[in-house]
Order: structure tokens, then C-alpha cells, then sequence
């Protein structure tokens, strides 16, 4: 095991490896002169860089986000925490979030996609809620490609195998195929978690001295760097031992499942703050729970259980090793905590307390490796604004004259229509998606939307992912909306009153201004469409710089949406029901 | 003629392998003390006819092209005795 | 009649069988962990499907060595009731309480779907309210449920009847003479691939697993009436 | 002393494989004519200790215990070079 040497800060000051993790000159300047005092050494360089990333800081989409309405009152939980949740009455929440896993299902489809369900499932958990079911939403490239082939069929393959090992039902989502996706498919995933409003849980870490726990699988090096990573070219990986891929484990998630639960709903008096461990592991979890509680923390990394000698401090920070959480435990039921987990068979160590000064301490073999303010990493991050411009297509397109079908022979048409891999069934996926698990599954995938029932009450939520690409490429703002009202209409024809929406940003560099405005349109068209729906948006995700040979995907927001029936009985599917039955067409 | 080479697929190093873990909390758990360690990794007896091409090339190719991953995983192969 | 609903690490239909049990049966079933070492008290034991041990190595081989395991076993040597659904069909294979083993399905891949299944053996205690060769239909949702015996075994088990359940219009795994679920010689240890639990609510769209339950209850006086 | 015992397990030959099948085919299909056939199986590699019992013993008792299931598979061993 060979453990490389670190630049000191000087080195890093004049040879500007921050470059390639992401920091920009401007920000690792600022850092230095405004944030710090000081040059920042290895590891608070490292820090930074993955903390201010896009992935973890939104530095360049936030101002976006606001578009988005995020309250009305049944929103109990708006963005901000590992998912939104709803108020669904009786004192009952529904707990909802999507998130993307394109640039890892690319790398490794299987695993990919299989941590990328891992990952969302650990978001509904951590606020302290039971998963009752996942949906998914698949772009790819076209079909006939035998690399595509082997790209659905292991990321299919890959979300199966994750969430039935977890027991938790895929019930629904949505797949097309485009020439636009193949290099960079698109995998989205969302989970939906049922909560007693009375065990609501937070990423937070308050109470100077309270302990902070690590639970779960060990540390290793996986992931680290996993953005530079996805870019790079895979030839050399052939010739070394080394790895960074994430493989999911669900079956150490099911158990992290099991224990949490215990803990968040039956010794809340032991607990103070809950979060996954997510992009950027150790790093974002602990740090973001400090500053949302306005603490100091201080780790030691010695006591992280880890799986590989020789560590240093930055990979341990960095790593993205799946199945891990972030406890703040009440000082003085540490021991408790640490017996419930070893019953579940799985880790947990204290490794770190919350302090009343308000920076962030890390040690590490006997050095302090990093002592920065919690904030810094946190909430000075400096904003980007980015510039827009509207793309030269649409100006061309509203100079062309509109497309008229002429004459159709509508058979053949229809026929031809129901060919498409974007139209035709797509039961040869879903059958391989455990999708009865927990038997509250009243409709399941094949209809408009999935119907879970609601156990010990008469209510039943409908859920729904849509998005259409094509649509946004075409005109970003209507698109947008459309992507709203597809999912409002798929819950409402099947029983349900829509409630509140989550969604997955998918597109292109947003330093490319036409990327940039098309993103900032569609999040106006879907601001728009869930204003006069009454649907708020309580979380979501954006995954940005998603091109294919050069040029950007179609920029493709997905909504994932979920709605309330309040009689179970009145779900709708829809197939005919009986011969003699009148059609009726509604709506212009 | 009909030669038989075996291709043994493992985990790369640093690869987290929970089955190889739970497979050996198992082992000692059935009271195996003596029992350190144990890896998983599976096999391809390949039976092929090296006439048009080497055997070497035959196995770097299907290995690459399907039955290893390098993201995750190595491979290392050889020839197998005939009365196997 | 109490009914222990044995739960392994890794088990995730458990809930499923409880609530079949409990909210639709009304009978009394109880969640007892693999690591209990006593069935007192229990009039019938099932082990639910799922991914016991995340099915490393093997399906359900890491179960069977639970410290539930052998009063299982013992508790099924007494004639006692025992029903393996799923993952519990295979851990009682493995267990050796049924003969053969089940391998990864023919098409290599998890299937969820309902299958069309023909009663074979309508004289067990857990399948006594269904029709001679009735035709039910029932979810599968597995990766390995293939069934798989010896020639002689096999043999065996059609002469003494001990085939319960066969899959009917297609056998979708590849299992040898389309077996879905058998039972042991003495008549007591059923293991199915079909989910049984998953069939026993119309608003869930089937109810044809039910009778697996109230046939057993009823061995006990249990009174069909009772469910709504 | 630590020594590495490899034991090789494959379903028995009446046992029909659908793995190794599937491989086949999928290898012909990629353009291998001179691939005849393709067998698939597991290996576990068991670091252990011998001091208190013989690898042969260990070996036998943890394949019969746990890692075969002699429904469908048969195993045989080696014991790795010390190098490897
Ligand atoms: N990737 C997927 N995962 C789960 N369900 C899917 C997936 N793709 C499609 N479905 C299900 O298949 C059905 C049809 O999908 P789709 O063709 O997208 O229909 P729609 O036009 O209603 O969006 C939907 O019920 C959807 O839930």
C-alpha cells in the first residue's frame, strides 16, 4: 500500500490541482484571502472542491430553484432536507424525493443504477420514514445499438436488484428512447416514504457535546472523485487493481432500513439529527448537519471503520462508499445506539461531538488535518450567475411554416406509432421489478399511475414520473409546463388529487448559454404549471453537464408527482372496462 | 483438436465484496475459527478449437467483450490439463 | 391457533404474511426473530419470502444455520404445520426439511407476474378448500425458483402425491415437471414459489391464495365466515 | 501460517446450467466459431490456518456445511502457491 504524498499548501497554491477537482481559480482564491486567511491545505482543498461543486452546492442553479413554488399548507417539509413531505391528514405524511444517477450508470450501469436507488431510499429513511415504493424514469439512446442494449438491460437489471432485495415495490415510471441519450443515458430515480408526522426526523447536529455516530457499511475509497472519473477514458482501468466504482449492497441497506426505523420511531429521546451519507459521504453529511444547526463539529477520522489500509484523511472525507448514515446522538445514549445497530449486525462508532466554537475540526493520526468554518464550506460558497441566451434553432423554427399531417391512413399510422420503443410495452422491464411487495400495490406499473394503498385508513396515494425531452427541446417554457400537466392528468385519471411534485433537472453544460436558458425556461414553464395546480415543489434534483458526443442531451426535467385519494375504492385504470361502453373525448 | 482453458473473473482489490464477507462471517460463525478469510470468484471453462486462433487472443477477447467487467473486476486464465 | 412468522435478517415479505394473517385472516400471528432458539407456544410456523442473507451464495444456505433453524426442525418432526413461501421454500430446502433445491430461473432474470397454477394435491392441510386440479392463479416474484431433483427424488415425489402445486399455462422458470410447490412425506411442510399472501384482498385483485390460509386456520376451528 | 485452499464448485453434469448457455450463445454470436462450449462455476478461495486441523478436513467440512449444495453442484480443491 503505497500512501501518496500530499502537496503542502504552497505546492497547491502554485501547481493548482484544484483545477481538475472543480474549484476555480476565483473561488480558490477567495477561499484563501477572504474565507480562510491562509492557504487551505490537501484535505481543505478537498473539501472544498466537492462541497462547492455543483453536485453539492447548486452554485449555479439556485437561482433557478427559486422560481419554484415550495409551500402551501400541506407542505410540512419543503426542499432543503434529505426529501420534501406532504400532509396526507390523520396525521400521516408522505415522504417523496427523485434523484439522478447519469453520469455513474454510464460508467457501470448495474451498479449505477443500483446505488443510485440506494442513494434515494437512504433520503426517505433519514427523515424517518417507511419506503413504500420506488418509480424510475429511463432515456436512452436508440434501441437497435447493442451498446444501448446492454445499458438497459443492466441498469434495469440494476434497480430491480436493489429495490427488490429491499422489499420496497417499483410500481411505475417511464423509459424512451432517443438517439440524443446514448452516451449519457438518463437515470432517474424517486421513492416515496410513508411518516407519523410525530417522528419527522433532520440532518441536524445541535447540543454541544452530543455525539456524532457513524452507522453502516465501512469507508473505502470507492467513488472518490466520481466526477472526474465519469469523464475520463476507461482503458486503464483493465490494467489496475484500484477501483472507484460504488457497488450497492442492499442487503446491508435492508438492515440500515430495519435500524434506523427502530431508532427514529421508537427512541427519538436518543436521537437528534439523521442523514445519509450521499455524493460527497462524510464531508457534505457532517458539515451540512453542523451548519443547519448553526454548531461546530469536531471528527476523528481514526475512528471512521474503514475497509482499505492506509487512507488519508481527504479519501475518508470523500469517499461515497454506499449503506453508511450520520447520526447526532444525545450524549450519554451512545451506548444504546451502538447496541441497537451491533443487533442489526452493522457498525456504529462515535466519531466526532458537536463544540460550541463554530468551525470544523478534523483529525487525523494524531494532526489536526483540517480547521476551517462550518460555514465556509457551506454558505459562502460564491453563487454563480450564468448568462442565458435563446437558442438559434427556435429562432429558425418560428421562421418555418407549422407541419401539417396531410393525408393519414390512420391504421398504418397507429400501427407504426404503437411500434415505437418509446410507445410500445414496456411490461418485458416492469416484470422483472418486484412490484407487489408489501401487498398495497393497487395498481401497479401499466396504467397512468401507480395506486399504493394506505394501510389502516381508507386513503391511497397515486404516484406518477413524467418528462418528454422532446417537448423542452422544442420550446423549453411549454414544455415544462406540459411535464407538470402530463403528471397531474396521470394522477387525476386515476382517482387522484395532485398534491406536490419532485423532479429531476436533467441537461446539459450550464455554461453554455443556450443550456442555461433552456434550463432557466423550463423551470419557469414548471414553476407555472404547479402555481396554478396548487402542487409545490418539496424536493428534487439537478444534474447538469449531461452531453453525448459533444453536444447536449434534450434537456429533459422529469417530475415525479404524487397525489391523494381519500376513498381507495375510487382508483382508476385504463383499460375498457365493458362491452357497450360509451368513449368520450374531454377537452379541446 | 479441442483444448480447454479456465477463466478465473475476481472482484478487483479494492472492490467492497459483501458476499465474500458474509459468506465468511458464516463460516466462522459454524465454528471455523481456523477459517481467516474467504473470496468468491467464479470461472469460464472455455472448450475451444485453436486452429483459426490463439487460444490466448480467443480468451483476451470474449473476456473484454463479455465476460469481464473492468470496471470491477480482473481476470487471469490457464490451460487446463487434458484428462480434466 | 398462533402462528410464528420466523423473520431473517434480510426477509422482506414478513409484513405481507402478517397483515394476510392478522388483518385479513384475524388470526394471531407473531413476528419471532431467527435468532430465538423456541417455538413454545406456536401451533404452525411459516418463513416468508425475501432476500434472507441478501441470497449470498446461496438462496436461503446462510439462513438455515439461524438458531431458530433447528426447532424448526424439531417442530416440524412433531407433524406441527410448516409453510416455506418464496425464500422460505428454498430455505427449507437447503434446510434438507424438503427434498431438491431450486436454481436461478431458466431466462436468468427476477420475474414478477401471476402465474396460472393447477392444484395437484388438494388433501394437505393447507390446501383442503380447493378443488381437485383446480386452476388458481397466483404472483410469483423470484430470480430462483427453478425446482430441481434428482430423477429419483422426482420420481418419489409424484408417486406420493406430494406435488401441491403446478404451474399450469406456462412454466415460467424452467422448474422440472412444472413444479411451483411441494410438500413433505409426512404431509406437514409445505414449500411454495407462488406468493400466496399476495392474494387474499379484491382490492388487490386476487383472493386465490386465500384458502392456503383458511384451510390451515380452519384445521383449528377457525370459522371461514369470520373474513370479510 | 496461513495457507489459501481453492475450492471449485459447478453443478453436477445432468444439472442443466442456463448460465453457461446463455454464455455460449452469446459468445458464438459475437463472432467466436471456435468457442465450442462454455461451463460456468464458483471458486472460493479460503485463507485458513492449518495448526489445529488439516486443510483437507476444513476444506471437506465447510464445502458439506455450507458451501455446496450437493443437490445440484460437486466441488474439488487445490491448494494455491504460496505467491499467489
Ligand atoms: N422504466 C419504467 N419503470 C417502471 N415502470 C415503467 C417504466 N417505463 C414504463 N413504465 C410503466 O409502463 C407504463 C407505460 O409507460 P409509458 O409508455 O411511459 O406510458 P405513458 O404514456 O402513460 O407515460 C406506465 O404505467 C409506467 O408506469
Amino acid at each position: 500500500m503505497t500512501v501518496e504524498l500530499e502537496m503542502s499548501p504552497q505546492e497547491i497554491k502554485e501547481k493548482k490541482p484544484y483545477l481538475e477537482w472543480g474549484l476555480s481559480e476565483k473561488e480558490y482564491d477567495y477561499i484563501a484571502q477572504k474565507l480562510l486567511g491562509r492557504l487551505p491545505n490537501y484535505t481543505e482543498t478537498g473539501l472544498f472542491a466537492v462541497m462547492w461543486s455543483e453536485h453539492c452546492s447548486y452554485k449555479k442553479s439556485k437561482a433557478v430553484l427559486r422560481e419554484f413554488p415550495n409551500k402551501n399548507a400541506r407542505v410540512l417539509q419543503g426542499p432543503g432536507e434529505g426529501a420534501g413531505i406532504i400532509d396526507i391528514g390523520d396525521g400521516q405524511g408522505i415522504v417523496f424525493k427523485a434523484e439522478s444517477h447519469n453520469h455513474p450508470s454510464a460508467v457501470e450501469p448495474y451498479a449505477g443504477a443500483a446505488t443510485g436507488v440506494g442513494g434515494i431510499i437512504r433520503d426517505i429513511f433519514s427523515m424517518g420514514a417507511r419506503p413504500i415504493a420506488l418509480l424510475d424514469s429511463l432515456h436512452f439512446g436508440e434501441i437497435k445499438d447493442s451498446r444501448t442494449k446492454y445499458l438497459i438491460n443492466e441498469v434495469v437489471a440494476g434497480i430491480g436488484g436493489y429495490g427488490n432485495c429491499m422489499g420496497i415495490p417499483t410500481v411505475g415510471g417511464e423509459m424512451t428512447f432517443d438517439e440524443c441519450y446514448a452516451d449519457n443515458p438518463l437515470v432517474n430515480a424517486m421513492c416515496v416514504g410513508i411518516i407519523e408526522q410525530s417522528e419527522m426526523q433532520k440532518g441536524q447536529a445541535k447540543g454541544v457535546g452530543n455525539a456524532v455516530m457513524y452507522v453502516g457499511a465501512k469507508t473505502g475509497r470507492d467513488g472518490i472523485h466520481g466526477a472526474t472519473f465519469a469523464s475520463t477514458d476507461f482503458s486503464d482501468e483493465k490494467e489496475t487493481q484500484r477501483s472507484a466504482v460504488q457497488v450497492g449492497d442492499p442487503f446491508m441497506e435492508k438492515l440500515l432500513l430495519e435500524a434506523c426505523l427502530l431508532l427514529t420511531s421508537k427512541h427519538q429521546d436518543w436521537l437528534v439529527g439523521i442523514q445519509d451519507m450521499g455524493a460527497a459521504g462524510l464531508v457534505s453529511s457532517s458539515c451540512e448537519m453542523a451548519s443547519k444547526a448553526g454548531s461546530g463539529m469536531t471528527l476523528d477520522l481514526d475512528n471512521v471503520p474503514q475497509r482499505e489500509d492506509g487512507m488519508s484523511a481527504y479519501e475518508i472525507m470523500l469517499s461515497e462508499s454506499q449503506e453508511r448514515m450520520l447520526l447526532c446522538v444525545r450524549a450519554g445514549f451512545e451506548k444504546q445506539v451502538q447496541e441497537l445497530f451491533h443487533n442489526f449486525g452493522l457498525d456504529a462508532v462515535v466519531i466526532g461531538r458537536v463544540t460550541e466554537e463554530k468551525n470544523y475540526l478534523l483529525r487525523h493520526r494524531g494532526e489536526i488535518v483540517t480547521d476551517i468554518p462550518v460555514t465556509s464550506l457551506t454558505d459562502d460558497v460564491l453563487e454563480e450567475s450564468s448568462r442565458e441566451k435563446k437558442p438559434a434553432r427556435m429562432l429558425a423554427q418560428s421562421r418555418k411554416p407549422a407541419w401539417h399531417p396531410g393525408k393519414l391512413v390512420v391504421a398504418a399510422t397507429l400501427r407504426k406509432m404503437l411500434q415505437q420503443p418509446t410507445i410500445a410495452s414496456k411490461k418485458s422491464f416492469t416484470e422483472t421489478y418486484d412490484s407487489q411487495v408489501r401487498t398495497n400495490t393497487v395498481v401497479g406499473p401499466g396504467s397512468d399511475a401507480a395506486v399504493i394503498r394506505i394501510r389502516q385508513t381508507n386513503k391511497a396515494i397515486a404516484i406518477t414520473t413524467d418528462g418528454n425531452g422532446r417537448l423542452v427541446y422544442l420550446d423549453p417554457f411549454v414544455g415544462g409546463k406540459i411535464a407538470v400537466l402530463e403528471a397531474a392528468t396521470n394522477l387525476v385519471a386515476s382517482g387522484a388529487t395532485p398534491l406536490a411534485i419532485t423532479d429531476c433537472l436533467n441537461f446539459g453544460d450550464p455554461n453554455d448559454p443556450e443550456v442555461y436558458w433552456e434550463l432557466h425556461q423550463a423551470v419557469k414553464g414548471m414553476a407555472a404549471a404547479c402555481r396554478q395546480l396548487d402542487t409545490p415543489v418539496i424536493s428534487g434534483n439537478v444534474s447538469l453537464y449531461n452531453e453525448s458526443n459533444g453536444t447536449a442531451i434534450y434537456p429533459t426535467p422529469m417530475v415525479g408527482m404524487v397525489g391523494l385519494l381519500t376513498d381507495v375504492h375510487q382508483y382508476l385504470t385504463p383499460t375498457v372496462k365493458q362491452v357497450g361502453s360509451q368513449l368520450f373525448l374531454v377537452g379541446e | 483438436m479441442t483444448v480447454k482453458a479456465r477463466i478465473f473473473v475476481t472482484y478487483k482489490e479494492s472492490v467492497f465484496d459483501p458476499q465474500g464477507q458474509a459468506i465468511t462471517d458464516a463460516v466462522q460463525s459454524l465454528g471455523h475459527p481456523e477459517v481467516e478469510k474467504i473470496n468468491v470468484g467464479k470461472f469460464f471453462d472455455v472448450q475451444l478449437d485453436p486452429a483459426t486462433k490463439s487460444v490466448a487472443q480467443t480468451v483476451s477477447e470474449i473476456s473484454e467483450q463479455l465476460l469481464v467487467n473492468f470496471n470491477l473486476e480482473t481476470y487471469r486464465y490457464e490451460l487446463l490439463e487434458e484428462q480434466q | 391457533m398462533k402462528i410464528a412468522i420466523i423473520v431473517f435478517p434480510g426477509s422482506n415479505c414478513d409484513v405481507d404474511l402478517f397483515e394476510a394473517l392478522h388483518s385479513v385472516c384475524g388470526a394471531t400471528a407473531q413476528y419471532v426473530s431467527y435468532q430465538e432458539k423456541s417455538l413454545a407456544g406456536f401451533d404452525a410456523v411459516m418463513i416468508p419470502g425475501g432476500f434472507s442473507y441478501g441470497d449470498y451464495l446461496r438462496c436461503g444456505a446462510i439462513a438455515r444455520f439461524s438458531n431458530i433453524m433447528p426447532e424448526v426442525v424439531r417442530f416440524a418432526a412433531a407433524g406441527k404445520p410448516v409453510l416455506g413461501i418464496c425464500n422460505g421454500f428454498q430455505i427449507l430446502t437447503e434446510a434438507g426439511l424438503l427434498p431438491g433445491a431450486l436454481k436461478r430461473n431458466n431466462g436468468l432474470k427476477f420475474i414478477c407476474k401471476t402465474t396460472a397454477l393447477t392444484v395437484e394435491n388438494n388433501e394437505t392441510p393447507f390446501t383442503n378448500q380447493y378443488q381437485a386440479k383446480e386452476k388458481i392463479y397466483l404472483p410469483i416474484a423470484h430470480a430462483d425458483g427453478s425446482y430441481y431433483a434428482q430423477k429419483d427424488v422426482l420420481a418419489q415425489l409424484e408417486a406420493k402425491h406430494q406435488v401441491v402445486f403446478r404451474y399450469a399455462d406456462e412454466n415460467p422458470n424452467g422448474s422440472l415437471n412444472d413444479i411451483a410447490g411441494i410438500i413433505n412425506e409426512t404431509g406437514n411442510v409445505l414449500g411454495m414459489m407462488p406468493h400466496p399472501e399476495r392474494a387474499v384482498e379484491a382490492l388487490l385483485g386476487n383472493v386465490d391464495g386465500l384458502r392456503v390460509f383458511t384451510a390451515l386456520l380452519a384445521g383449528n376451528g377457525y370459522q371461514k365466515e369470520a373474513i370479510r
